[in-house]
Formats: C-alpha cells, structure tokens, sequence
C-alpha cells in the first residue's frame, strides 16, 4: 500500500514528463505551423492555420478589409501588453491546433473582445465620444460592446 | 464638409454651456449643453403613421368598434386613443375625455410628466428632511421623492396636474452630473424591487439574478447594480407597463410580485382581489391591462438576446463626426435602416414584410378574440336578463374575465405582437379558449 | 492524429475508387467513393432523446391517450409512433400495424425506400421508352419514372414493397455523375410545379419567383432551376410534407395548387371534396395531417432568412481541414454547437433554453386544442345518440373537420413549434376557436 507522498511523487514525475513531452509537441507545432506568424502582422500568416480560413476569408469580404489587419483589431497597441497577447495566442492557438481540444465554432474569448473594443474604440474615437468613454479598457459594462450592433465588421454577416 | 471642421467638431461637443443640476426640469436648459439630443427630443410632436402605429391620435373606439362593448361602463369606452410622441403626454392627458368626463386621481401624473422636482417638494412640504440640493439618490433625496409620491396620489387630477409643467423630461432619465441612465419613477423602483424578489426567472436582466445571489438584503436598485444596456430599457419600464391603482391611497402599484407577464400579473390581482370595473352588460368582474410593453418585450427574442428599448426606438445617429441617440422616440418602422438595419442585414421592405407578417397574423388572432369574448357578454346579458342567477353566472363571468384580461392585454400592448409574436399568438388562443367556455358554460344551465 | 496529417489532408480530394450511374442503389457502393458521408449516413441507426423528438419509437397512442379518441375508426388509432432514424424508414413501414392490420397502397413506397430504380423498371415493364443508363433527368428517364410511379402506387402494398430494398439512399439526393443534390420524387416534382403556379407568395425560393416572372409555358423544375441553397431544402421537401392518395389510382399527391401551409391546403381538399376517414363517435369528415415540415418551415423566419433544413440538421462538420456535411440526419439539438451556434454567438445552455421555451408553450397549446377536440367530439356523439338528426350535427361536424385539421398539423409536425413558433400557435388558437364554436353549435340546437 502506498502512501500518499509517494502517489503524490510519482504524480509530479508523471506530470513533469508530460509537461515536457508538451511544451516539445506544441514548440514543435510553433515552428511547423508557423505560430511565429503571432510575431508579424501580415493576415496572411494568420492563415498559415487552416482553422484560421473562415475569419480570414470573412475579413476579406467584411467592411474593414481596406481598414485593418487583424492585429489591429485583435492585439492591444500599446508595446507592452501587444507582445504579451502575441505570446499567449501563439501558445493557446498552438496548443489548440495540436491538441485539436478547441471548441468548434471558436469564439472569441472575453479577454480578447474587450482588447477588439479598445481597438474600435481607438480607430473611431471621435465618432464614438458621446457614447463611449475614451478609456475603453474600462468596466466593460460601462461601454457599449460596439460588437452587439456591428456583429460584422470584422467578418462580415455572422447570419 | 473637411475633415478639419469635423476634428473642431468632435472637439467641441462635450464642452458645457450652462450648469444642469437636480433642480433643472427645463428640457430647453440641458439642450443648451446637448444641442442634438434636444434637438431630436422636439421631434416627438411630429405626426407619422404606420399599418399598425404611427403618431395619429385617432378615436380607436371608432376604428374597432366592439371596444364600446368590450369596455362598457369604464372609462375607456368614452375616449381611447392612438398614443402618440412624448411631447404631447401631459397635453394629451388633460384633455382625455377619460378626465374631462370622469373623475381621476393624481396617480395620473406618474408617466405622463417629469415630477421628480413636483414629488421632492411635496415630500418636503409633507416633512421630509433634506433640500432639493440632495442628490435623488441619496437617503434624502430617495425619502423627499417617495413621500411626494404619496402626497400626490392621493390628489385629486386637477390640483395634481398644477403642480407639473414638462412631460418627461431629461432629468427623468439622466443623471445631470454624470448624464447616466438612472430611473426616477418611485412605482417602477418599488416594482422592480418586488420583481425581483419574485420567482420568475430573468435571464434578460443578469444584474437582478446577481441581486438574487447575494445576500438580498437591501432592496435591488437598478441605479446602483443595472449594467449600462440594461438601464437603455429600464428606463422605458418606468411607464411602458400595466399597473394599477392600490388603495386606499391610489397609490401606483405595479403587479410584479409573482414575475412580469400575462399570467403573473393575473395571479396577483386574482390575490389581491382587484378589479377595475363591473361589467356594465355582463355584471363581470373586470380587469383593463394598459400598454404592457415592458413586460411583452420581456417575452421576446429581442430582450432574451440583450437588444433594449432605445437599440430599436433611439437607435444611434450619426451627426457629422459624432454619433448619438436619436431622442425622437417613435415607431421603429419609420427608421428602419438605423433601427433594425445594423442587426438584421436586409433591405428596408424585407425588414417591413417581416414585420407586417408578424403583425397581421396578431391582428387577426385579436379580432377573433375580440369577437369571442362580446359573444361571451353577450350570452351572459341575455341569460341574466331571462332571471339567470348571480349562483349561475359566477363561472360564466369568472371566464370572461379571464378572457377579457387575455384579450386586453394584447390589445392594449402597442406593439400588434412584433415584441413577442408567439407568446402574443399564445394568449390570444387561451382568451379565445376561455370565452368559448365562458359561453358554454351559460348554454350548459341556463 | 498529428499536424502533418493535417496538412495533408488540407490538400486531399475525393478519389473515386469505383464508378457509380444511375443503376447504383446500394449506398455501400456510394461509400466507397465517399467514405465519411457513408460513416455519418450509416449513423442513423443511433437511437437519441430530446425533450420532444429524439429517436425512440415510442408509442404515441400511449404517452398521449386522447389520440386514440382523435382517431377513432382511422389506422393512426391501431399504432402512431414517433419517428425515427433514416435507415428504419422502410423497416418501420413494413412492421407497423398500420400495415400489418390494415390495408395500403403501394403509393407508401414514395417516401420509405430508395425507389428511382424500382419505379424505372416498372416504368419500363410498362412500356416507357429507353433504358435504364439514360440520364434520369432526360426525356425518357423522367418518361419511365412517371410511368413506374403510376404502376406502383395502384399495387397492393405487399406486391410493391418487395420492389424496393433500401431506405433513402444517395441516389435518391445526388446525381452520380456530379453529386450535385437533385430532387427524384414524382409526386414531389408534380407538387413544386402545382405550387409554383399558386397565386401564394414564396420570398423563401427565388428560383420559384424568377421562373413566375417568366413564361411559364414548361413546368417549374428544381433541378433546373433551384439554387443549390434552395436544394439544401428541397431534396427534404420531398417526403417531409402533406399528402393524400388522390383516386382512383391512388397516386401521391401534395395539395399545393392554392400554396403551401395549413390554409391553402385545407382550401385545397375541401375544393376536390377529399376525407381521409369518418370520425367512428362523431361520424365527422376528418382530414389527418402527416408530418408538415416542409411547410411549416416555409412560414418561419429561417426559412424567410435563407436558412436551409440541412444547415440545421446535415451542418457542416470539420474533418481535419476538410468540411463534410453530417449526414447522421437527425435533431439538431444532439448537435447544437455545428447545427446552431455558427450562427448563434450563445452557450449550448442558451440555445437550449430558448428551444425549450418555445417547444414548451407549443406542447401547451396543443394540449388546449386536442382537450377542446375531444370535448367536441364527445358532445356530437352525445347528441347524436340523443338523436339529432345529420342534418341538425352538419354544422357541428364541419367545424370538427376545421378544428382536428389544424390541431393535428401541428400535432403531425415534428418540431413541436420551433420551425414557426407563431403560426404554429396561431393555427392552435384557431382550432380551440373552432373546436369551442362547433361545442356551442351542439348546444344552441340539440
Ligand atoms: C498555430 C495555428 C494558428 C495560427 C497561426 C493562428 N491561429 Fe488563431 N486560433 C487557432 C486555434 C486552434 C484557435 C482556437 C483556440 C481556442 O479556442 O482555444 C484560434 C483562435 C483564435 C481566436 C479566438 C480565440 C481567442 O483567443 O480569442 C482569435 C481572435 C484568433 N485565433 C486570431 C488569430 C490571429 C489574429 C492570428 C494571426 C496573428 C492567428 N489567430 C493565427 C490557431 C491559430
Ligand atoms: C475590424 C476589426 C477586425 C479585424 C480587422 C479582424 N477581426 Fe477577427 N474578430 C473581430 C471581432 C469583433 C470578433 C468577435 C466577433 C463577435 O463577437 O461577433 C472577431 C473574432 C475573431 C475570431 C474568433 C471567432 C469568433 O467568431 O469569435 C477569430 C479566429 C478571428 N477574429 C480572427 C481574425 C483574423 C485571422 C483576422 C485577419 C484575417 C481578423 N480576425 C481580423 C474583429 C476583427
Ligand atoms: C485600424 C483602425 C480601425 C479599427 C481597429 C476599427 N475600425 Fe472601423 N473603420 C475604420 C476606418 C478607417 C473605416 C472607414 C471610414 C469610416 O467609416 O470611418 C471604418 C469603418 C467602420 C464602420 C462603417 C463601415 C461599416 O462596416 O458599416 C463601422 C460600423 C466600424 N468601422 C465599426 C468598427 C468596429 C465595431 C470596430 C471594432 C470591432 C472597428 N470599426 C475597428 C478603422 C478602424
Ligand atoms: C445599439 C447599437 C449600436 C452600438 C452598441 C454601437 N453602434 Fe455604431 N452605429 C449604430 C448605428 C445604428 C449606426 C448608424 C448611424 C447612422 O447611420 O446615422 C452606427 C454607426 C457607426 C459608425 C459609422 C458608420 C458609417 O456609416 O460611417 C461607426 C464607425 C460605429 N458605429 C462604430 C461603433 C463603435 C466603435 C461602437 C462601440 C463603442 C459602436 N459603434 C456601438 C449602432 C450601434
Ligand atoms: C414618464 C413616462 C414615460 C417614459 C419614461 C417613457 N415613455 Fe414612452 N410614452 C409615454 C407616454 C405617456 C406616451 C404616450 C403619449 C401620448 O400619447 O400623448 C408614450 C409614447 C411612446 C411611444 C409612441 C410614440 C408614437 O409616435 O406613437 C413610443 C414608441 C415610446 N413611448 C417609447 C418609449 C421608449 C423607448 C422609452 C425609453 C427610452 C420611453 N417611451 C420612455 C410615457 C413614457
Ligand atoms: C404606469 C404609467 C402610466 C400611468 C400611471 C398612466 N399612464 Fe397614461 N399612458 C402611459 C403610457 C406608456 C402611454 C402610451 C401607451 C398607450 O397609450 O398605450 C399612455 C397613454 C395615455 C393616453 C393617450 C392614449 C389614450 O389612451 O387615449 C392618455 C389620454 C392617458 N395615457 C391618460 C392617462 C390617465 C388619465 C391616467 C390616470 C388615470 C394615466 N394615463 C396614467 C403610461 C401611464
Ligand atoms: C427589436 C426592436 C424593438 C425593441 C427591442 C422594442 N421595440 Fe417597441 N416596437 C418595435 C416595433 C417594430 C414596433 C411596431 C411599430 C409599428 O407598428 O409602427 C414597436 C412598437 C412599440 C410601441 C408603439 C409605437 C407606435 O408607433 O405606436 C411602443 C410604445 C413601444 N414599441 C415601446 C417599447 C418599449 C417600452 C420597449 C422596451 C421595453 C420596446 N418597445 C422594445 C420594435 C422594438
Ligand atoms: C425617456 C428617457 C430619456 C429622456 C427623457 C432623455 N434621454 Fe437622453 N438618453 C436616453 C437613452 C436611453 C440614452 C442612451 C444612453 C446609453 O446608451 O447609455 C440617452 C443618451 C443621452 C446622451 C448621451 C449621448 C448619446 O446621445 O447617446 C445625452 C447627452 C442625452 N441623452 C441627453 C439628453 C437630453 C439633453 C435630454 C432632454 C432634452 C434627454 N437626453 C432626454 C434616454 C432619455
Ligand atoms: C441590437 C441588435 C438588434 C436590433 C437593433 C434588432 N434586432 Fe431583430 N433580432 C436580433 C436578435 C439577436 C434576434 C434573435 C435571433 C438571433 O439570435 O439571431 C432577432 C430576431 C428578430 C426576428 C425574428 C424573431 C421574431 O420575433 O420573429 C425578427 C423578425 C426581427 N429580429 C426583426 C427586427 C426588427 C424589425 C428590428 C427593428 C425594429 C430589429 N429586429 C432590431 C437582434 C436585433
Ligand atoms: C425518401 C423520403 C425522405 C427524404 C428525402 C428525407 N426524409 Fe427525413 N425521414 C423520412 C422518414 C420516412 C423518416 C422516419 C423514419 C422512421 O421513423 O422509420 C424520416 C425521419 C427524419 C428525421 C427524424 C430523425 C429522428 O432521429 O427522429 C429527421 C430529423 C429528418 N428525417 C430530416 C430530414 C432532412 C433534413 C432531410 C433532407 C436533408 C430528409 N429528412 C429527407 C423520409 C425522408
Ligand atoms: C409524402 C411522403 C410519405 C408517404 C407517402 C408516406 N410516408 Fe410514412 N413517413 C414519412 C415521413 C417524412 C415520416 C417521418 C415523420 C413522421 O413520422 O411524422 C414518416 C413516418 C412513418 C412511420 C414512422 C412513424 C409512425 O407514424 O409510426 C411509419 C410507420 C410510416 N411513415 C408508414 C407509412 C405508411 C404505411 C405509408 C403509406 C400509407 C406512408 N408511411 C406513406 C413520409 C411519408
Ligand atoms: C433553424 C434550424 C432548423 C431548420 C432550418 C429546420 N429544422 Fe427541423 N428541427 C429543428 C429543431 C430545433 C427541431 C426540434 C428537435 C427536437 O425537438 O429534438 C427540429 C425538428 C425536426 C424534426 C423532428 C426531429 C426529431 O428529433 O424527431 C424533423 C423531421 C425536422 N425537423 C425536419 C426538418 C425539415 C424537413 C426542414 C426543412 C424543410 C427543417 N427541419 C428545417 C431545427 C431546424
Ligand atoms: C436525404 C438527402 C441525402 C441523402 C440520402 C444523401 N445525401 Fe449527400 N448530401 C445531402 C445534402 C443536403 C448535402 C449538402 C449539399 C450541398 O451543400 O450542396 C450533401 C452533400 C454530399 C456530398 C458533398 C460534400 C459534403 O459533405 O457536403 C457528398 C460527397 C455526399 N453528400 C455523399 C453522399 C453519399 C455517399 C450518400 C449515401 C451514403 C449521400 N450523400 C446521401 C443530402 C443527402
Ligand atoms: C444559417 C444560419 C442559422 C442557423 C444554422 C440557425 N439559425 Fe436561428 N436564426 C437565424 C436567422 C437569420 C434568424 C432570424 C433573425 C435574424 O434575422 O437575425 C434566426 C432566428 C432564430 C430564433 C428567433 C426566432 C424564433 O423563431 O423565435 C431562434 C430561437 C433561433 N434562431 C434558434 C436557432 C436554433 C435552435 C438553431 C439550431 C437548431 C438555429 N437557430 C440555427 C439564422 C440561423
Ligand atoms: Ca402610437
Ligand atoms: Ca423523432
């Protein structure tokens, strides 16, 4: 009979491998799939995942093609917090692409739909004044989600 | 016009001209600071039309003729009209015959003129502490605000309606520091507070399931805990709702307490054992729903789906580089392309076919409402006229009610069904179902 | 699997491993060429529950005994259940004791087997022109199915189905030659030209509109004329609608000619004087509705918005880079994330909710209308062994016929509402009104 430390030993050597074997799989992913596509801001790299084509086919078609890329709806500008974003889709998207574990239709997580508000809120600043406060990042409650009306902007008609 | 100007423009717009505070009942003065929502704020004396809307105060006692019967020995049955724009609320409401022909309390002032300053100084004549200075949220302000509330009630409408000079006005929706949403109508803050201590589930309004979760102490306060799109349609549910009068006092009373809706607000006046009026064909124990928009929109996709009153009927305008709400509240249909358009992607006439389907449907499945249950007062007149028992005619007129209510609360709703199309559809049918009963019941012992 | 799989597969396409023509009924052969719609496709063997659909063949006779009263004297009294999976169609068929203890046509072969084939060969034993290889759209093939559709449909059931051996089938749906979707069933083909000729209004198909605005001298003809987004919804309309067995010969026929929904086709047997059966309590002319999906769709807002039964039960599923359509036909609720959320931004919970509520004030309307039947049923029987006379019940009997039509085409349609929640309750309030006036009827004049 083993005692709990030890079940909890081999738990964490177990853990430690997988982990490794992991961030090997998914590193590798990176690379194969080009996750440094995350590092440029050309769509194209976006695209560089297949499960990336429906958005990218839809932005093409949707009114701000002409307008912005899509880090410039989807990345938060300001250096810092932009670089830190890359990373965490890099990781997630890959970790996602590998693991295919991603909920299908992928959605948009909230984090990211307050940072796409920010970024219409930026670009349309002066429009928006009366009814959005300049500090989009704020509660969000507090400023429209722009996306409730304008559900098609970035990718066109969702119906 | 050169992106420059629209630069100053977009500059210049927030800039404050004049001091608005809790004292401010002038619309004209806030305009000052806020050019284009009074602007579009006026244009609710503009008269339009739409198949089923539309801003013409038409006599509808004479374009549906069985509301004479339908209403007999209410005041309904002498003056019911078309509602038109807010402008003509208060104006609209002393020339009622309702009012000129019959006796109302100053219950009335409640939705159909701006009285929070009217209410805070009745408060403070009747005791209340504070000065008008106090913020309406503060304890003063709320206390100043809630005795007013009672004071006037219990007027009599001529001395009430001295006492209020502007139909609804800005300060009744918005909060002149800040400019929030906030409500101010001491009824809907007593309503919703017993709402959302109700059963009913309320998918629609997240802060009141938060409410619910917490501790529920205190009393839900939408000014304090109701998100921004929220609050763009509590503020309408302030007056677009059913409500009665609660005596002894005649004090506006919303029947919320077991959840909104149809069924909900049946309960509570069959608990309380309200009725507005005896039926002066038929004897029965009648009730009159008015203008349940609130609550239908309530049952609907839309409000299930987060859209609120002002997406549709203060849809955003864009005014050179700024955008705003179009305070012309009206009929949606006469906007399409802003009210609807955004959402739905279709052409203006696709959108209006949708709607016009949706609506003839409803007015159909009304007219035969209407229809059964005159057939029902008509039986229970004639039974009782050949000696039928008050014994006999209980269920009859317990049924007719029923019906009645159904029927009404339809046909009072100002939407012809567009709010909630199969919830509408489905109370026409229980009202159909329940007068037919109501009629074989008299047939089965007379 | 891993990521270069998937990149592969990114860049596969269909190899066709073996030749398929218009002779190929076994979807297995069909199969090989396409592997993963044959998998899904096979799939229609699982057996799933919902709230109000699912796949288990329960007894409806006994979850729901008034049914036995509704149709009394009428095979759907002997054994009714609910349906199921694809791949039972033809096994079902023959094991029901609508069957097996009653007598029927070979005209049920229409909508239970993979049966171009069957009727070809019977075409051509009759004498049709050409031979199996010609093109089933060319003159002769349509010449020899038409042909065979007659022969089969005057056969005694027995005889026609040892004609048939599979259930819908691939053929049935796809054109071998491009697997472009095609519609294959004569009554179908002779209902959508009847249809397209009515005066109704159809928003829903363009292709239907467009061939109105030209000469009309030929007939409408889907595969000719449709979108393929239209096709999406119409290879379904081929068997999910009304039908009756016009005389003498019995052939499938779908009433039409005034327009699609409960109205027109009621208008449309009441004009060729058409009774499925006389009511055994009530000797009433009842009509029985089967599973009208197809039309009820029609007067929904999906259908108005473009949106095809395969969107909602064949979605689109990703394999690796690929999309194939989910040929596992079935509720979309076992399947909400594909079938409704690419279009609805909501959680599963949500949609499920909003299902729920719209099924659940469905059921309850029905419940309404079939009582209110029932009830009318019981008081003709009642009066007429009182001994009223036909002519005395003509009126209380037609209305019966008006009332058990309606509650029975939403009974008989299998969405329980969700395909058109407002006229489905619509349609519910006019039966329980006719159903409580034919009641009135009885007791005016006993
Ligand atoms: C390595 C493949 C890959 C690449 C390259 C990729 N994505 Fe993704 N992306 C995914 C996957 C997988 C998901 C689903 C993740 C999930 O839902 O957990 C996803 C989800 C998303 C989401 C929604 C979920 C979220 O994080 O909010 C956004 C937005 C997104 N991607 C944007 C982008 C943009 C912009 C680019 C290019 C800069 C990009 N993606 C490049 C694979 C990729
Ligand atoms: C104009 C702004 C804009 C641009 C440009 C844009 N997007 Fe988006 N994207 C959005 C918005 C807004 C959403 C959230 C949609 C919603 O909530 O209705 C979104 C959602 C997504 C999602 C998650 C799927 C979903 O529906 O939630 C992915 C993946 C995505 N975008 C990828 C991309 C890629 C890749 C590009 C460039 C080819 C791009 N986006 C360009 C605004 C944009
Ligand atoms: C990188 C800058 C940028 C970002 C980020 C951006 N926009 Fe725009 N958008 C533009 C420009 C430029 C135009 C075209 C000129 C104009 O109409 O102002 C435009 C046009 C529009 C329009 C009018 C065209 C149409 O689609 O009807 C809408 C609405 C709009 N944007 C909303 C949004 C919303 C909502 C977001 C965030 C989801 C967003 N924009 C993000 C720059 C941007
Ligand atoms: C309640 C619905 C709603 C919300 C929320 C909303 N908008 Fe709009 N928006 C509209 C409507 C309606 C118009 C059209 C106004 C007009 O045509 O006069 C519009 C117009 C615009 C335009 C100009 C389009 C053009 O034709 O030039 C932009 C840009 C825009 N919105 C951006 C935003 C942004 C950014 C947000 C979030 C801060 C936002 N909107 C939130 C309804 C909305
Ligand atoms: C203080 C009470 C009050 C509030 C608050 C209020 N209304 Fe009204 N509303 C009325 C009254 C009273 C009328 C009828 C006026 C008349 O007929 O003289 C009316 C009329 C209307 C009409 C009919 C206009 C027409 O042309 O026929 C619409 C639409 C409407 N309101 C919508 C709203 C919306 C949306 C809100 C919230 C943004 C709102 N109302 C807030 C009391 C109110
Ligand atoms: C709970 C809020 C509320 C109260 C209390 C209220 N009204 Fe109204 N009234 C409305 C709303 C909202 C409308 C517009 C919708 C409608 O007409 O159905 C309206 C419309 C009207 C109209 C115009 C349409 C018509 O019916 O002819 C008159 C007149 C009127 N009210 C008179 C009165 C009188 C008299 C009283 C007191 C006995 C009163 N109202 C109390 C909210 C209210
Ligand atoms: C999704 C859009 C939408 C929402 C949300 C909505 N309405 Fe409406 N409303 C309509 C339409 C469409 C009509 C029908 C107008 C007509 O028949 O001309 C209407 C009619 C009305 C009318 C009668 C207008 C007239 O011309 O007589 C009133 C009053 C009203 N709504 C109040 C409200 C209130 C209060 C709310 C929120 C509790 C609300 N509406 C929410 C779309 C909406
Ligand atoms: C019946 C309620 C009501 C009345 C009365 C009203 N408003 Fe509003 N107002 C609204 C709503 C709803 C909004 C949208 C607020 C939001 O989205 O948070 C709004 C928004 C505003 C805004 C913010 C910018 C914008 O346009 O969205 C200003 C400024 C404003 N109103 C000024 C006024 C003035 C000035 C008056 C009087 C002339 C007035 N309001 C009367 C309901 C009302
Ligand atoms: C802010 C977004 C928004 C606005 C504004 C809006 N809708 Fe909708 N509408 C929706 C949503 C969300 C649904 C629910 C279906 C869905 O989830 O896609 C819906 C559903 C509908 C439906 C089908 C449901 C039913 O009741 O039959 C109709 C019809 C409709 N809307 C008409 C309108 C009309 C007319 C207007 C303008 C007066 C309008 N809508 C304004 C978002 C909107
Ligand atoms: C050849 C006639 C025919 C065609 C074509 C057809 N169906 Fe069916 N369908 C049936 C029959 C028969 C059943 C019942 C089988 C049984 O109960 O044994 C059925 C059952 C179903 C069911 C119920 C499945 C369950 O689990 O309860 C659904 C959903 C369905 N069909 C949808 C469709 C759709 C969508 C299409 C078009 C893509 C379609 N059908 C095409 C004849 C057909
Ligand atoms: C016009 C097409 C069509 C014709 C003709 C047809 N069916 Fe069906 N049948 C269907 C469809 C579609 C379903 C599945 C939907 C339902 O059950 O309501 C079905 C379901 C069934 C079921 C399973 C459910 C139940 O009712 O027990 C049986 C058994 C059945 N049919 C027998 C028959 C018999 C016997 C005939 C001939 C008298 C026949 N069918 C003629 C289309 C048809
Ligand atoms: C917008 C989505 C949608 C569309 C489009 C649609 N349906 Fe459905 N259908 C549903 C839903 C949801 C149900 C209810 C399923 C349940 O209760 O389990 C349903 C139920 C059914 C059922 C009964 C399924 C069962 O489990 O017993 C049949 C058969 C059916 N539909 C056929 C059709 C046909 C044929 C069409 C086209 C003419 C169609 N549907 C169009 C969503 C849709
Ligand atoms: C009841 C009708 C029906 C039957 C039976 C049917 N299919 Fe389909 N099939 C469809 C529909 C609908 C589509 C979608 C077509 C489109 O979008 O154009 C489809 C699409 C396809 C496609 C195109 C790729 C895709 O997945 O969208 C293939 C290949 C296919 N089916 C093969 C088959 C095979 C093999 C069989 C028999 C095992 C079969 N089908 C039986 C209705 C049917
Ligand atoms: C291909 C797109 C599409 C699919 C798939 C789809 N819908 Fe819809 N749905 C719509 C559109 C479009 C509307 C009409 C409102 C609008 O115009 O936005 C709508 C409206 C609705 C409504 C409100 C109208 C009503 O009848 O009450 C509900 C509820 C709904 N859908 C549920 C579902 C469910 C559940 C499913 C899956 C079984 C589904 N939808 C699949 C596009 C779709
Ligand atoms: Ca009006
Ligand atoms: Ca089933």
């Amino acid at each position: 009979m083993q005692t709990p430390s030890r079940t909890l030993g081999y738990a964490v050597v177990v853990l430690g491998i997988a982990l490794g074997v992991f961030v090997g799989v998914s590193a590798h992913t990176f690379v194969v799939a080009k996750g440094t596509s995350y590092l440029s801001d050309d769509p194209t790299a976006c695209v560089n995942c297949h499960v990336m084509r429906e958005q990218y086919d839809g932005w093409q078609k949707a009114a701000h093609h002409a307008h912005a890329n899509c880090n410039d709806c989807h990345t938060p500008h300001d250096f810092v917090r932009k670089y830190l974003t890359k990373v965490d889709h890099g990781w997630r998207h890959s970790k996602g692409f590998t693991l295919n574990d991603f909920h299908e239709p992928i959605r948009i997580t909230a984090k990211d739909l307050l940072d796409v508000r920010e970024n219409c809120i930026r670009c349309h600043t002066d429009l928006v004044s009366h009814i959005a406060s300049p500090r989009a990042d704020s509660d969000f409650e507090d400023t429209p989600n722009c996306v409730q009306c304008h559900a098609d902007v970035g990718h066109g008609p969702a119906r | 016009e050169n992106i420059h100007e629209r630069k100053n423009e977009a500059r210049e717009q927030v800039l404050r001209i004049v001091d608005i505070d809790e004292t401010t009942v002038d619309p004209a003065v806030w305009g000052q600071n806020f050019p284009r929502q009074f602007d579009s704020y006026k244009r609710t004396v503009d008269i339009s039309h739409t198949r089923f809307g539309g801003s013409e105060a038409i006599q509808k006692l004479d374009s549906d003729p069985r509301l004479r019967d339908l209403f007999d020995g209410y005041s309904f049955s002498i003056d019911y009209r078309e509602e038109r724009g807010h402008a003509y609320m208060l104006s609209d409401q002393r020339e009622t015959e309702r009012v000129t022909k019959a006796k109302q309390p100053g219950s009335c002032m409640h939705c159909h003129a701006s009285n929070t300053v009217a209410y805070r100084t009745a408060g403070l004549k009747a005791g209340a502490a504070g000065t008008l200075a106090d913020a309406l949220t503060s304890v003063n302000g709320k206390a100043q605000l809630f005795a007013g509330f009672a004071e006037i009630c219990a007027m009599p409408f001529d001395e009430a309606t001295k006492l209020v000079s502007h139909p609804v006005s800005c300060i009744d929706c918005h909060d002149p520091e800040s400019m929030r949403l906030r409500v101010t109508k001491p009824a809907f803050m007593e309503g919703i507070a017993s709402l959302a201590r109700s059963p009913q589930a309320l998918p629609h309004f997240p802060s009141i399931e938060r409410w619910r979760a917490g501790s529920r102490k205190a009393d839900y306060d939408p000014n304090a805990e109701a998100s921004r799109q929220e609050m763009r349609s509590l503020v309408c549910g302030q007056c677009h709702v059913e409500y009665y009068f609660a005596p002894p006092k005649k004090r506006v009373t919303y029947p919320w307490a077991n959840g909104l809706g149809m069924d909900a607000a049946e309960a509570y006046y069959d608990e309380v054992g309200w009725t507005d009026w005896k039926h002066a064909q038929s004897g029965a124990p009648a009730l009159k729903a008015q203008h349940p928009e609130f609550e239908m929109w309530s049952q609907g996709i839309h409000a299930r789906s987060g859209v609120a009153c002002a997406d549709c009927h203060m849809p955003y305008v864009r005014e050179g580089a700024v955008k705003v709400s179009d305070h012309h509240v009206q009929s949606p249909l006469l906007n399409v392309s802003r009210s609807c358009e955004v959402c739905h992607r279709y052409p203006e006439e696709e959108i209006l076919a949708r709607v016009d389907t949706i609506q003839k449907r409803t007015s159909k499945l009304l007219e035969s409402a209407e229809k059964a249950t005159v057939s029902l007062i008509r039986a229970i007149a004639k039974a009782s006229e050949a000696g039928a028992t008050d014994e006999a005619l209980k269920i009859p007129r317990d049924l007719q009610r029923k019906a009645q209510w159904r029927m009404d609360y339809v046909a009072a709703e100002n939407s012809m069904g567009f709010h909630a199309p199969q919830e509408t559809a489905r109370i026409l049918a229980e009202a159909i179902d329940y007068a037919r009963q109501g009629e074989i019941a008299v047939l089965r012992n007379p």
